[in-house]
């Protein structure tokens, strides 16, 4: 009875904060309420028992998110952009009731879902052994269905892409973001230089347990890209430049060795199947450089696109 | 002994509830951060009570991760009330 | 009952009193700092005493110096973001001072 | 937790059902693109959170780590899609001075 009560809670609270996010009247209030909703959700990942989704939610909607859209509204209201609100009473109430319905409709399509259907976990612990690794979730990730991750590294970079493509043609190979600055001996300066050794540690140790327990390289390599921004906005280390060598090695490193390994099995007859006997240190291969590559890619898109370094530090 | 876990873990879900408030009302930016930050904190221990009280242990994990990044928001939003949105708010000196 | 258990109770118990407290500190207070102020109590207070309380539970240290780094994290998040977010939230007719606060 | 009339697994897939629900009312009801985003989000991890709550209905054999692994890869590409909508909104916004679409700008764009 107490655990059913308790997520019946957690699920109360998750709506009124997606509500309070979507409908507030307030802009920055709404950011703050989508911080807070990432938050829950990880608890909610928590209760389903998927450490390895909660873990990856946590680093983004904690870190990643905040940091982009609390920049992204600051930014905004610099450029005087103004925020206004919308729309008939009679319009609102249109779209509110189709919207409930609509949710209406997906939530009987819930309740219709077979309850017993055992799903695939069966068929994925039948194979887990010849996987090369301990945990179900990274073994579906990085071995049974690779295909999907190898084409999501893909995706991250086409998104950087896309976001450096947004750049004036004057600031193209100028640093990502603009400098930033913080008093030297400063509380936040100290921030800056203290928590990235901790960062540092927790993000590898995140991947190199993600073989056997929950973690993994996306998790890891969110936590490092999390840290990377936080001494870029402690003023500790300058984003580089985009046209910078070793930055764009790190940024294809993890597809391309994935990609490379993918190859190899194709050779021998199968693309991108491991071999079980070595099934295991190709995984950590191919981890240890999509850890690099999720990194850099998540840290340079929250960034944003190049800027030419101004005098003063104004922004365009 | 889970059902003390678990019931703790309830009462702070509800006071994380009860922070809402305060987000919602704001009044200053200021305000909504600090609700923001309360909740983050609670949301820690609920994770750290959640692990001991039987579910899966690698919620301490998850714990880490967000103790680790509890202050992102906040530092985010403590540099864009700078006036150039590159500052430090300790000190009025600029790049 | 053991005495383990006991203290665990003890702890946890007093650690979510301080979390109640401090959000009814941020709810009640009347202005910002003063709200910061009881924000503070709960972030060091009250996880504190939930870690420390399941920490003498679990079976190994590893496992117990990861929950006490838990509390560290937020300790330090807490400390640093109180000490922005004051800055922020600093009146107007306050401003001046800051560089010399700075210094 | 059988005789439950709902079960853990049905009460999180209706909840993602509702989030599918409140953020389609944010990104239609909103004209400012950043709140819009918002919604998107809100439909995004709605639809996650549906997902993941399918491959918990039979606990006893463990979470399913397919829909988990599927997640995983869902949250990462929506983090970079959602990076790369703010990059195009404020690029938008330094070249006509609005977070909204043209056509549903007051005078009708700049």
């Amino acid at each position: 009875m107490m655990p059913l009560a308790f997520d019946l809670f957690l699920c109360g609270l998750v709506l009124a904060v997606a509500v309070a996010a979507v409908s507030g009247r307030e802009l920055f209030g709404s950011i703050v309420f989508f911080i807070v909703y990432g938050l829950l959700m990880a608890l909610a990942w928590v209760r389903l028992e998927a450490v390895d989704v909660a873990l990856t939610e946590a680093a983004i909607g904690a870190g990643l998110t905040g940091l982009l859209l609390v920049g992204a509204s600051a930014r905004l209201r610099r450029l005087q952009a103004p925020e206004e609100e919308t729309g008939s009473r009679k319009a609102r109430a249109a779209t509110a009731i189709a919207c409930l319905s609509i949710a209406g409709l997906i939530g009987a399509a819930v309740l219709l879902l077979d309850p017993r259907a055992p799903g695939l976990a069966p068929m994925v612990d039948c194979s887990l052994a010849e996987s090369g690794v301990g945990n179900p979730v990274t073994a579906v990730l990085l071995n049974f269905r690779a295909y999907d991750t190898l084409l999501e590294s893909t995706v991250l970079l086409v998104a950087l892409l896309g976001v450096w493509s947004l750049s004036d043609e004057r600031s193209w190979g100028g640093h990502g973001g603009l400098r930033q600055y913080a008093r030297p001996g400063g509380v936040l300066a100290t921030f800056g230089r203290t928590l990235p050794a901790i960062g540092l540690i927790i993000g590898v140790y995140l991947v190199w347990a993600g073989s056997k327990q929950p973690g993994g390289a996306f998790q890891g390599g969110t936590v490092l890209a999390a840290v990377w921004l936080l001494m870029a906005v402690a003023g500790v280390a300058d984003a580089p430049r985009v046209s910078n060598r070793l930055l764009r090695l790190g940024l294809v490193a993890g597809p391309a060795l994935f990609l490379a390994i993918g190859m190899a099995g194709a050779m021998a007859g199968d693309f991108l199947r491991l071999p079980p006997e070595h099934a295991g240190n190709l995984i950590l291969l191919i981890e240890a450089g999509l850890t690099v590559s999720v990194a850099v890619t998540l840290a340079l898109l929250v960034v944003g696109p190049p800027q030419r370094d101004l005098p003063h530090g104004e922004p365009s | 002994m889970n059902t003390w876990y678990l019931g703790l873990a309830a009462i702070l879900l509800l006071s994380i509830g009860a922070a809402l408030w305060r987000v919602h009302r704001g009044p200053s930016a200021a305000d909504r951060m600090m609700g923001a930050q309360l909740i983050g904190t609670g949301g820690v221990a609920v994770l750290l009570l959640l692990a001991a009280a039987g579910g899966p242990e690698a919620a301490i994990d998850v714990a880490l991760v967000l103790g680790l990044l509890a202050a992102f928001a906040s530092v985010a939003f403590a540099k864009t009330a700078t006036r150039s949105g590159l500052g430090d708010p300790e000190s009025d000196a600029e790049p | 009952m053991s005495v383990l258990d006991l203290i665990t109770i003890l702890f946890t118990g007093a650690g979510t009193v301080f979390f109640i407290a401090g959000t009814a500190g941020l709810l009640r207070f009347p202005d910002t700092h003063s709200r910061l102020h009881a924000l503070t109590k709960a972030d060091h207070l009250g996880l504190g005493l939930i870690a420390v309380g399941l920490a003498v539970q679990v079976a190994s240290p590893l496992l117990a110096l990861k929950l006490l780094l838990v509390w560290g994290l937020a300790v330090l998040a807490a400390a640093t973001t109180s000490q922005l977010i004051a800055r922020v939230a600093l009146p107007p007719h306050l401003e001046r001072q800051k560089e010399n606060a700075g210094q | 937790m059988t005789e439950m009339p709902v079960s853990s697994a049905q009460l999180f897939g209706l909840c993602g059902a509702a989030l599918i629900g409140i953020g389609l009312y944010g990104f239609i009801a909103h004209r400012h693109l950043l709140r819009r985003l918002v919604g998107f989000n809100v439909i995004g991890s709605g639809v996650f959170l549906l997902f993941g709550s399918t491959g918990y209905r039979r606990v006893e054999l463990g979470a399913d780590p397919v829909p988990q692994a599927l997640v995983i890869t869902g949250v990462v590409v929506a983090v970079s899609a959602t990076a790369l909508l703010v990059a195009l909104i404020i690029r938008l916004a330094q070249l006509t001075g609005s977070a909204r679409l043209p056509e549903e700008s007051p005078g009708g764009g700049r």
